[in-house]
C-alpha cells in the first residue's frame, strides 16, 4: 500500500471524498483552510462542487439543501464559524439530514486565536443548538484515523439521517504523518435516498424536508424517533481504543491530539514503574462507558487531561458516578499540555492515592 | 361559475373586481364560520375571470357554454 | 362546457390556511400555474421560507424543502449545485429576505445562482404578529413601530429590487403588484418569464409581489388591495429592473 | 532511536520545506514520521518553525516540545529555541545570521554553519537551510543523504524541480562543513 | 403595594426597564414577541432605545456594542435565535462584557414550534458557543419572579461582566399573572464602568474592548480569570428554592414552568400520602448543591422532571453522584406534562423504592 | 525647520504588524489624520474586523472595539446608539463586509447609521490565506480559485459601493484607491468627507478604498501598484455614488 | 376553592379578552389568579382558547389542562374540550354556533345559551363571550357581577370603552338567563 | 528627510514613487531583516512628500529648512 506524507487537513477532504463526497460549501478560517484548499483543487477532477459560502451560517444551510436533494455533503470550519451554524445544524437533525461536518478546533471564547483546543467538546456532544437532539461525534488522533474516520462518518450519516460531527484540533489539522493510501477506485455505489427532493418526475408521489411540526404531540412524536435513533446509536456505535489497560491502576483518559500526548505520557510513567493506561473515546457521543466499566475493577483513579478547562470529564463523571475518584488535568487557550506536564500531574495524583 | 363554497373565507375581494357587480357574499355560514361569495346573476357574467383571478382561495372555477361568448360580448 | 378558468394542478387540494383576502393565495397560484405551463412541475423543487408562507410545503404540488428564517436561498443553491438540472425556486416574505436573509439573497444573486425567487413584499411580519419590516413604510404603524415608522429610529424602507439590479449576476429583477385583474395577469408573465430565465441557464432571477396583509395592516382585504395601490406602489414602483443581457442588447 | 527536530526561522527561508524534506526522507526510509508546523498569527515576514519527529517505534507524542536538534536560521530562533533542546541535544544554526555567546550546559553540543553565505555562494539563497539539514543528516546519520536528495523530488512542486540541483548542493555542503567540524571537536557549551 | 395583571413577557421588559436597561436591540419570534413590543412602546417613555436588528446575529452583537459603550442593554428571543447567537455570546463572554439574554424557550430542534419546551437547557448552561465560558444562568417560574429577577441580572452581569440569560419558556411568557408594582421610581445610580470605550476625553488613556490574545499563554490567562469568575458565581450566586423537602424520601426536581406544575404534584402525592418534596434551582449556572447535600440524609430517589427528553437531569446526576438513584420524566416538543402524569410517574418510582 | 509631513498623534506608536507594502497601512494613517483634523480623536470610538486589519485596535490612537467577523456595522450601531454624540467608525475588509457581514452593513445604510465605514477592498481574503473573496476579479487566480475565479461556479465580483448607493439611508458612498500619491490625497479628501457627514449627522457614510495584497496577489508591492490600477479600477471605478441630499439639490 | 376555566371558541371572539376579563376581576375580588392562552400557529381566524385559574389559594400549576368549567364559543371547541372538563364541572356553550349531541356522563353540567343571537340583539356580536362568561359568574358565584363589570375598564382599552354598556349589557343577559335555566334544571348529560 | 530605519520593511513604495529617483533601498538589514530605504542624494528632494504618503509604515518624516522651498522651485 503507498504511503504518503499527509496533512490532516487534507486527509479530512481526501477522505471525504473517497467516501463518495462530492459537495462542499463552507467559508475560509484557520486552522482548516488547507480543506477547503484541498477540495478546491481535488473536487472538480472528479467531477464534484467546490463552493465557497458568504457566511458559515449560508454554508450549513447549502449544505441543508444538498443534503435534501440526496447528496453526500460536507462543511468544515473552526470554533466561532461552528458557532454560526448551530442554527443550521438543529435544523439537519430536526429535518433529518446527513451531512459531516468537521470542526477543526481553536481557542476561544470569541476571537481567541488560532491555537489547537479542545474546548468545543460540551457544544459538539451535547447541543449547541437548540432542541432535543444529538450529533454523532467522531474524534480522530492521527492524519490516518481522519482519513479512516471520514469514510466512517459519511456512512454513519446515512445510516442514521444525522448530521455528524467531526471534531479536530489545529494540530491535526495542520500536522503530516504518513498515511496508507490505496489507488483511488473512483466512484462508491452509495445507499439509496428515496426520501430526497429530486422532483417528483418518475416517483409520483411528493417529498418534504421538514422540521415543523406545529402540534406539540407531533412534534414529541418526531422527538421519540430521533431519540430512538440515539438510542440505536448508544448501542451500536460506541468505539473507543485502549492502551495498556488492562492491568492499569491510574486510567488517563483523552480524545484527539490529547490522546497521543497522553499515550506518550502512560510509556514514561509505565518506565517509571506507574501502571498507567488509557481510555481514547472515539466516539465523543456516545460516549464510550464500556471500557470504563472494564476498567473498574482495578482502577484507583481515573485522569481525565484535555485542552479545555474540563468538558469530557463531565461524561466521564457521569460514567464512573463516583465509583472512584476522578481527576481533571487541562490547559486552555491554545497551549498544549506537554508529555511532562501530565506526566508530573499524573505523580501527583497517584502519589496521593 | 362554481364556487367551492367551503374554501371561501368571504374576503370579498371577487366581489369588489366583478366588473358586473354580480357577485356577493351569502348570508349563511360555512362551516369555517365564513360568509361564502355567491353570483346573483349568472346570466350576466361575461366571463372575464376577474374574480377567479382575484380570489386568494382559488375559489371560482369559470365555466361557460360553447357559444355563449358570442352572446354576451356585446351585452357590456 | 369550455373551462375558462379552473384550479391549477400546479397546487395540493388543501386549503390555504391564509387570513381572508391575503393575496400569498394569489401568488401561490400564479406561481404554480407557471409551474405547470412551463411542464416542470415534476422536476421543480420549491425552498419554503419561514413566514406565513412556512407551510407552502403543503401546497405546491411538488417536492418542497422547509428552510430555516431567511436561507431559502442558500438552501436552494445547495439543491441546485447537486441537481443543476431540476428547476428551484424559493419563495420568501420581506422579513425572510429582506431582513435576516439580506446577506444570502445578495450572495445567491452574486453568484448567478439559477434558482428563482419569488419575494412578497407586504410591508410587515406577518407570520409573528405584524412587526416592522425592512420594507415598512415610513410612518406606518407596526408593532414594534407603535408611533409610525420614523426614519431617524428605524432607518427607510428597502428597495430590493433596486439594490438587486445593482448585482451582475441577477439575470432578471422585476416588481410586480397583485392589487387587480390587470396586475395579477401581468404579474403572472412576470413570473413565467422569471422561470424562462432559469430555464435558459442565464443566472438569477427575483420577482418582487407587492402583497397584502389585511390582517396586520389592520384593514379589511379590499381596504388593503387600495392601499397597496395608494401608499405601497408609489415608494415602491412596479417594473422591470434588469433583464437578461442578450434582451437589453436586442433593446 | 527517536529524533525530535525542531527547525526555526523567519517566514520565507523555507523552514517548513526543509522540515517536510526531514519527514519525507524519515518515511521513505522505513521511519515513523511526524510533521507540526507552528502556524502563528498570519502575519507575514515574521517567524516560522516546524517540528519533525524521526522514530524506529510508533509516535505516540508527535509535539516536539523538547527537540534533541534544533536547526536555527536566524537569532531569533537561536535565542527562543536553544534553551529548551534536550541535554545532550544538538544545535546547528546559521552563523551568517545568528550567533550565540551565552550558557547553554547540559551536554547540548552547539555548531554555528554559515549557511546563507554558502548559499548565496551555490547561487540561491533560499536553499540556505539546507545547508542546516546536510549538517544534521551527517553528524546523526540517521537517514542516508541519498535519501534525503531523493526526498527533493517529492517536495518540490514540479515548477521548482530545477532548483533540486542548488538543493542537493546546500545539503552535500552543509554534510561536508559539519564533517570537518566533527573533526575539528564541535563546542560544547 | 398595588398588584397588576401582567403578562410575562411584559415583566421581562419591566423588569429590565426598572433595572435601568435602556437599549433592547432583538429580532422578533414567537413566543417572545410581546416583549420587543412592550419595549417599543415602553422605552421611548423612558428614553431608551428599541433598535429591531435585521437578525438575532446582528441584535447579539450590537448588545455587544452597546455594553462595551457602558450601557445596561438586552436582547431576547426563543430557541432558533438563541442559536443564531451563539458566536456573539461566545464573543461577549469573551470580551467579558455585561449583558442579558432572555430566551423564552419553544419547541426544537430546528423550527419546530412555537410551544413551551425547555430543551436548550443544554446550550444555556453548558455553553451552545465555543470556548471555555459560562453563562450565568437564571430560571424563573412565575411572572413576578421574572419581574424580580430581571433586576437581579443586570446586577450580576455588571458584578461579574459576564452575559447573563434568563430561561423562560412559551407558558411563562404568555401568561398572565398578578404582580406587584410598585410606583416606578425612574433613573438608578448604576455602577461605573471605566472599563467601557465611550471615547478617550476626560480619561487619557485608551480603552479596548477584545476577545483576541494571539499568544496561547496570554488567552490561557484570560481563560483562567474568566474561571476564577466561574468559581466567584459557584461560592456567591447559587440560588434555589425548596418545598417541603426536610422530610422529603421523594425529591422532585425541576426549573421554570416545570417546577409550577411539580409543585402541584408535590402536593398531591403528599394528600397521597407520599414524602414528596421539591427542589426548584433558580440559578441553572451555578446549579444549586447544597438543597441535593441536604436532601441526602432521607431521600430514596430524586425524580427530575423536565419538559425535554433529559438535560438538567445530568446535573442532577453529576451532583448526586451516585449516591442514590435520579429518575427522570420529560415530555418534548412543546408537550407540557400535566401533574396528573408527573403524580403517576412518581407514584410508579416510588412503588419500586 | 519646517515639518512638511510627520506621523499623526492619530497612530499609536506601535509598528503595524502588515505584510511590506500592504497598503493598509496608508489607509489606516489617512484615517487617522482625518480624526485629528477634524479634532474628534478623543470622542470617536472604532469598531476593528476580523481580517488583516485585526489588530487596527492597537494602531488606532483612540478607544476600540474588536468586533467578531463581518458585525462591525451591528456593534457600531449598538455603541452609536447608546453614545449619539460620539464619533464612530468601522474600519472592514472584503471579506468581512462584502460576504459574511452582508446583511449588517447593508441595514446599517438603510436604517441611516450615523456611522462611517472604511471598506478596505483589495480582492482577497488577506489575513486566513488569500481565498476568493466577493470582489475577487473574474480569472483571478487565488487558493480556492486555484483555476482562476469562474463566474458560471464562483460567480461575479460585487460592486459594493454601487449596491449601497442605492439605499435610502445611505447619505454618502464613494470609492477611491490608495495606488498612487495623487489618489491617496483624493482618498483622504473622501475620507474626511465621509466623516464630516457624520457629524451633520446625515446619515450612514461609507468609503470603499482599494488597496492591494502583495502576499496574496503573490507580486512585489510595487506591481501590486500597477496590479490595482488596471485590474481593478476598470472593475471597480472611482468616484462619489452618492452624496448627501442637500448637496445634490444644490447641484 | 379552585375554579379552572376554559375559555375556547374562533379567533376573533374576544376569548382571551374575556378570559383577561375574568382573571382581572377575580384578581380586584382578592383571589389568586392565572391567565394563559393557547397561542397556535399566528394563524388568524382559527381557534383561540385560554385558561384561567381562580382560586383561594397560591396557584400551584396555572396550566388548565382538566377545567373544572369550559366557556365554549363554537361547535369545534365544544367537541374538542367538553371531554376533557373535570367530572361534576361546568359547560357552558353558545347555542348560535353548536350544539351537543353526545353523551359526556361524569356529572358534568351543559348549559346551552344562545350568545351570538342575544349579543346581536344588543347590537354588538363580538360581546357574546361575555353571555357565557355573566352565566358563569352567575352560576358560580366565584365573584361579584359588579366586580366584573368593573374590571371591563381595566381590560378594554381606552379606545374601546364606548363598548363597556353593550359589554355589561351582556354579562347581564347571560346571568339572568342561566339563573332562568337553572330554575329550569341543567341538563346533566 | 527622516527615516524610522526600524519601521521600514523595504517594500519600495517611496522608491517607486519619487519623481527625482532619488530613493533607495539601503544595502544592509534592519533588525526586522529587512533592506531599510534610504535617500542618495537629499539635496535635490523637492519636499513634494510623495514617498510619505506612499509609505504604508508611515515610515518618512519629511523636514524642511525654512527658505529652502524658493531655493528648490526653479531646480525641476
Ligand atoms: C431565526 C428565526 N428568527 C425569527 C423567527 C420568527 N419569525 C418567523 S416568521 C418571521 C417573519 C415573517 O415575516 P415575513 O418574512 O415578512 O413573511 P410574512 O409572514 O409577512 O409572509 C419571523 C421573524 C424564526 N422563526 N426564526
Ligand atoms: C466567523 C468567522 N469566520 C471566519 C473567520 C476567519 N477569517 C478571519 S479573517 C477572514 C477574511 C479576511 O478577509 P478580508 O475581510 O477581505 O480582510 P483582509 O484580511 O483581506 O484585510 C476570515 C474568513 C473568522 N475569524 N470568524
Ligand atoms: S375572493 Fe375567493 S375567498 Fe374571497 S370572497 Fe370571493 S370566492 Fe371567497
Ligand atoms: S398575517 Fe398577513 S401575510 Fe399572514 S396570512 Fe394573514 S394576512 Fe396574510
Ligand atoms: S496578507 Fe495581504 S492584506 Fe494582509 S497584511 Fe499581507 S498584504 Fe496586507
Ligand atoms: S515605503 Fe516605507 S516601508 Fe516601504 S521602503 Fe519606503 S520607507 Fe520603507
Amino acid at each position: 500500500m503507498p504511503r504518503v506524507l499527509m496533512k490532516g487537513n487534507e486527509a479530512f477532504g481526501e477522505g471525504a471524498i473517497r467516501a463518495g463526497c462530492r459537495y462542499f460549501f463552507g467559508y475560509p478560517i484557520t486552522p482548516q483552510s488547507e480543506l477547503p484548499h484541498y477540495l478546491a483543487r481535488r473536487l472538480p477532477e472528479v467531477g464534484g462542487v467546490y463552493l465557497q459560502a458568504e457566511s458559515e451560517v449560508a454554508a450549513i444551510n447549502m449544505v441543508y439543501g444538498a443534503a435534501a436533494a440526496g447528496a453526500r455533503v460536507m462543511t468544515s470550519s473552526s470554533s466561532p464559524g461552528i458557532s454560526l451554524m448551530q442554527e443550521g445544524i438543529s435544523y439537519l437533525a430536526g429535518a433529518e439530514l446527513p451531512c459531516v461536518i468537521v470542526n477543526v478546533m481553536r481557542g476561544g471564547p470569541g476571537l481567541g486565536n488560532i491555537a489547537p483546543a479542545q474546548s468545543d467538546y460540551f457544544q459538539a456532544v451535547k447541543g449547541g443548538g437548540h432542541g432535543d437532539y444529538r450529533l454523532l461525534c467522531l474524534a480522530p488522533s492521527s492524519v490516518q484515523e481522519i482519513l479512516d474516520l471520514m469514510g466512517l462518518a459519511f456512512d454513519l450519516a446515512d445510516k442514521y439521517r444525522n448530521p455528524v460531527m467531526v471534531l479536530g484540533d489545529g494540530i491535526l489539522g495542520q500536522m503530516m504523518e504518513p498515511v496508507e493510501l490505496p489507488p483511488y477506485s473512483g466512484e462508491l455505489e452509495l445507499p439509496p435516498k428515496p426520501w430526497a427532493t429530486t422532483g417528483t418526475a418518475g416517483r409520483g408521489t411528493r417529498n418534504i424536508i421538514n422540521s415543523l411540526y406545529i402540534e406539540p404531540e407531533e412534534l414529541e412524536a418526531v422527538n421519540l424517533r430521533l431519540r430512538a435513533k440515539y438510542q440505536r446509536m448508544e448501542e451500536e456505535e460506541k468505539r473507543w481504543e485502549t492502551y495498556l489497560l488492562e492491568e492499569a491502576e491510574l486510567v488517563l483518559v483523552a480524545f484527539g491530539t490529547m490522546a497521543r500526548v497522553a499515550r506518550a505520557a502512560v510509556e514514561r510513567l509505565r518506565e517509571e514503574g506507574i501502571a498507567a493506561g488509557l481510555i481514547r473515546p472515539i466516539t465523543l457521543y456516545p460516549f464510550p462507558d464500556a471500557p470504563f466499566h472494564a476498567a473498574f475493577s482495578r482502577a484507583r483513579a481515573f485522569l481525565v487531561v484535555e485542552m479545555n478547562l474540563g468538558q469530557m470529564v463531565e461524561d466521564v463523571r457521569l460514567t464512573v458516578e463516583g465509583r472512584c475518584p476522578v481527576h481533571f488535568y487541562g490547559r486552555t487557550g491554545g497551549v498544549v499540555p506537554t508529555v511532562a506536564e501530565v506526566v508530573n500531574f499524573a505523580k501527583e495524583v497517584w502519589q496521593k492515592l | 361559475m362554481v364556487f367551492d363554497r367551503e374554501r371561501c373565507k368571504g374576503c370579498e375581494l371577487c366581489v369588489t373586481v366583478c366588473p358586473r357587480k354580480i357577485l356577493t357574499l351569502s348570508p349563511d355560514l360555512n362551516s369555517l364560520g365564513f360568509h361564502p361569495a355567491m353570483i346573483t346573476d349568472a346570466s350576466r357574467c361575461t366571463g372575464c375571470c376577474f374574480c377567479a383571478l382575484m380570489c386568494p382561495d382559488v375559489v371560482i372555477t369559470v365555466l361557460r357554454e360553447e357559444g355563449e361568448d358570442a352572446a354576451r360580448a356585446d351585452e357590456g | 362546457m369550455r373551462v375558462l378558468f379552473e384550479r391549477t394542478r400546479g397546487l395540493t387540494s388543501k386549503p390555504f390556511h391564509y387570513c381572508p383576502g391575503c393575496t400569498h393565495g394569489i401568488i401561490h397560484r400564479l406561481v404554480a400555474e407557471v409551474l405547470v405551463e412551463l411542464d416542470v412541475l415534476e422536476k421543480t423543487v420549491g425552498v419554503c421560507p419561514v413566514g406565513c408562507a412556512v407551510f407552502a410545503y403543503e401546497y405546491f404540488n411538488c417536492d418542497m424543502i422547509e428552510a430555516a428564517h431567511g436561507r431559502a436561498p442558500a438552501v436552494a443553491t445547495g439543491v441546485k449545485r447537486v441537481l443543476p438540472d431540476r428547476v428551484v425556486f424559493t419563495y420568501q416574505g420581506d422579513g425572510d429576505l429582506a431582513a435576516i436573509g439580506t446577506a444570502e439573497i445578495v450572495h445567491a444573486a452574486a453568484r448567478g445562482e439559477k434558482i428563482t425567487t419569488i419575494f412578497v413584499n407586504n410591508a410587515v411580519y406577518g407570520m409573528t404578529g405584524g412587526q416592522m419590516a425592512p420594507t415598512t413604510l415610513l410612518g406606518q404603524k407596526t408593532t414594534t413601530t407603535p408611533f409610525g415608522r420614523r426614519a431617524e429610529e428605524a432607518g427607510y424602507p428597502l428597495r430590493v429590487a433596486e439594490m438587486l439590479a445593482t448585482i451582475e449576476g441577477a439575470a432578471y429583477v422585476a416588481r410586480v403588484a397583485v392589487n387587480s385583474p390587470k396586475n395579477v395577469i401581468q404579474a403572472k408573465r412576470v413570473i413565467r418569464r422569471a422561470f424562462e430565465v432559469q430555464l435558459a441557464n442565464l443566472g438569477f432571477s427575483l420577482v418582487e409581489v407587492l402583497s397584502t396583509c389585511p390582517t396586520n395592516w389592520g384593514m379589511n382585504p379590499p381596504e388593503a388591495l387600495r392601499w397597496l395601490e395608494e401608499k405601497m406602489i408609489p415608494v415602491y414602483p412596479l417594473g422591470e429592473f434588469k433583464v437578461p443581457r442578450e434582451e437589453r442588447e436586442h433593446a | 532511536m527517536l529524533e525530535e527536530v525542531l527547525l526555526a526561522g523567519f517566514g520565507g527561508q523555507g523552514i517548513l520545506s526543509a522540515g517536510m524534506l526531514l519527514a519525507q526522507a524519515g518515511m521513505a526510509h522505513g521511519l515513523h514520521v511526524a510533521w507540526i508546523p507552528s502556524y502563528g498569527p498570519e502575519m507575514r515576514g515574521g517567524t516560522a518553525n516546524c517540528g519533525v519527529t524521526l522514530s524506529d517505534r510508533p509516535i505516540s507524542c508527535p509535539l516536539v516540545t523538547e527537540p534533541t536538534t534544533l536547526l536555527a536560521m536566524n537569532q531569533p530562533s537561536l535565542d527562543k529555541f536553544a534553551p529548551k533542546v534536550k541535554p545532550g541535544g544538538l544545535i546547528i544554526y546559521n552563523s551568517s545570521l545568528a550567533r550565540w555567546d551565552g550558557e547553554l550546559g547540559l551536554g547540548r553540543r552547539l555548531l554555528g554553519l554559515d549557511a546563507t553565505a554558502q548559499a548565496e555562494a551555490i547561487g540561491n539563497v533560499r536553499v540556505a537551510v539546507n545547508v542546516l539539514v546536510g549538517a544534521f543528516i551527517a553528524l546523526t546519520q540517521i537517514i542516508p543523504l541519498e535519501r534525503v536528495k531523493e526526498a527533493l523530488r517529492v517536495v518540490l512542486p514540479p515548477h521548482r524541480h530545477h532548483l533540486i540541483a542548488a538543493n542537493e548542493k546546500a545539503l552535500e555542503v552543509g554534510a561536508s562543513l559539519a564533517l570537518a567540524k566533527v573533526g575539528e571537536g564541535i563546542a560544547l557549551r
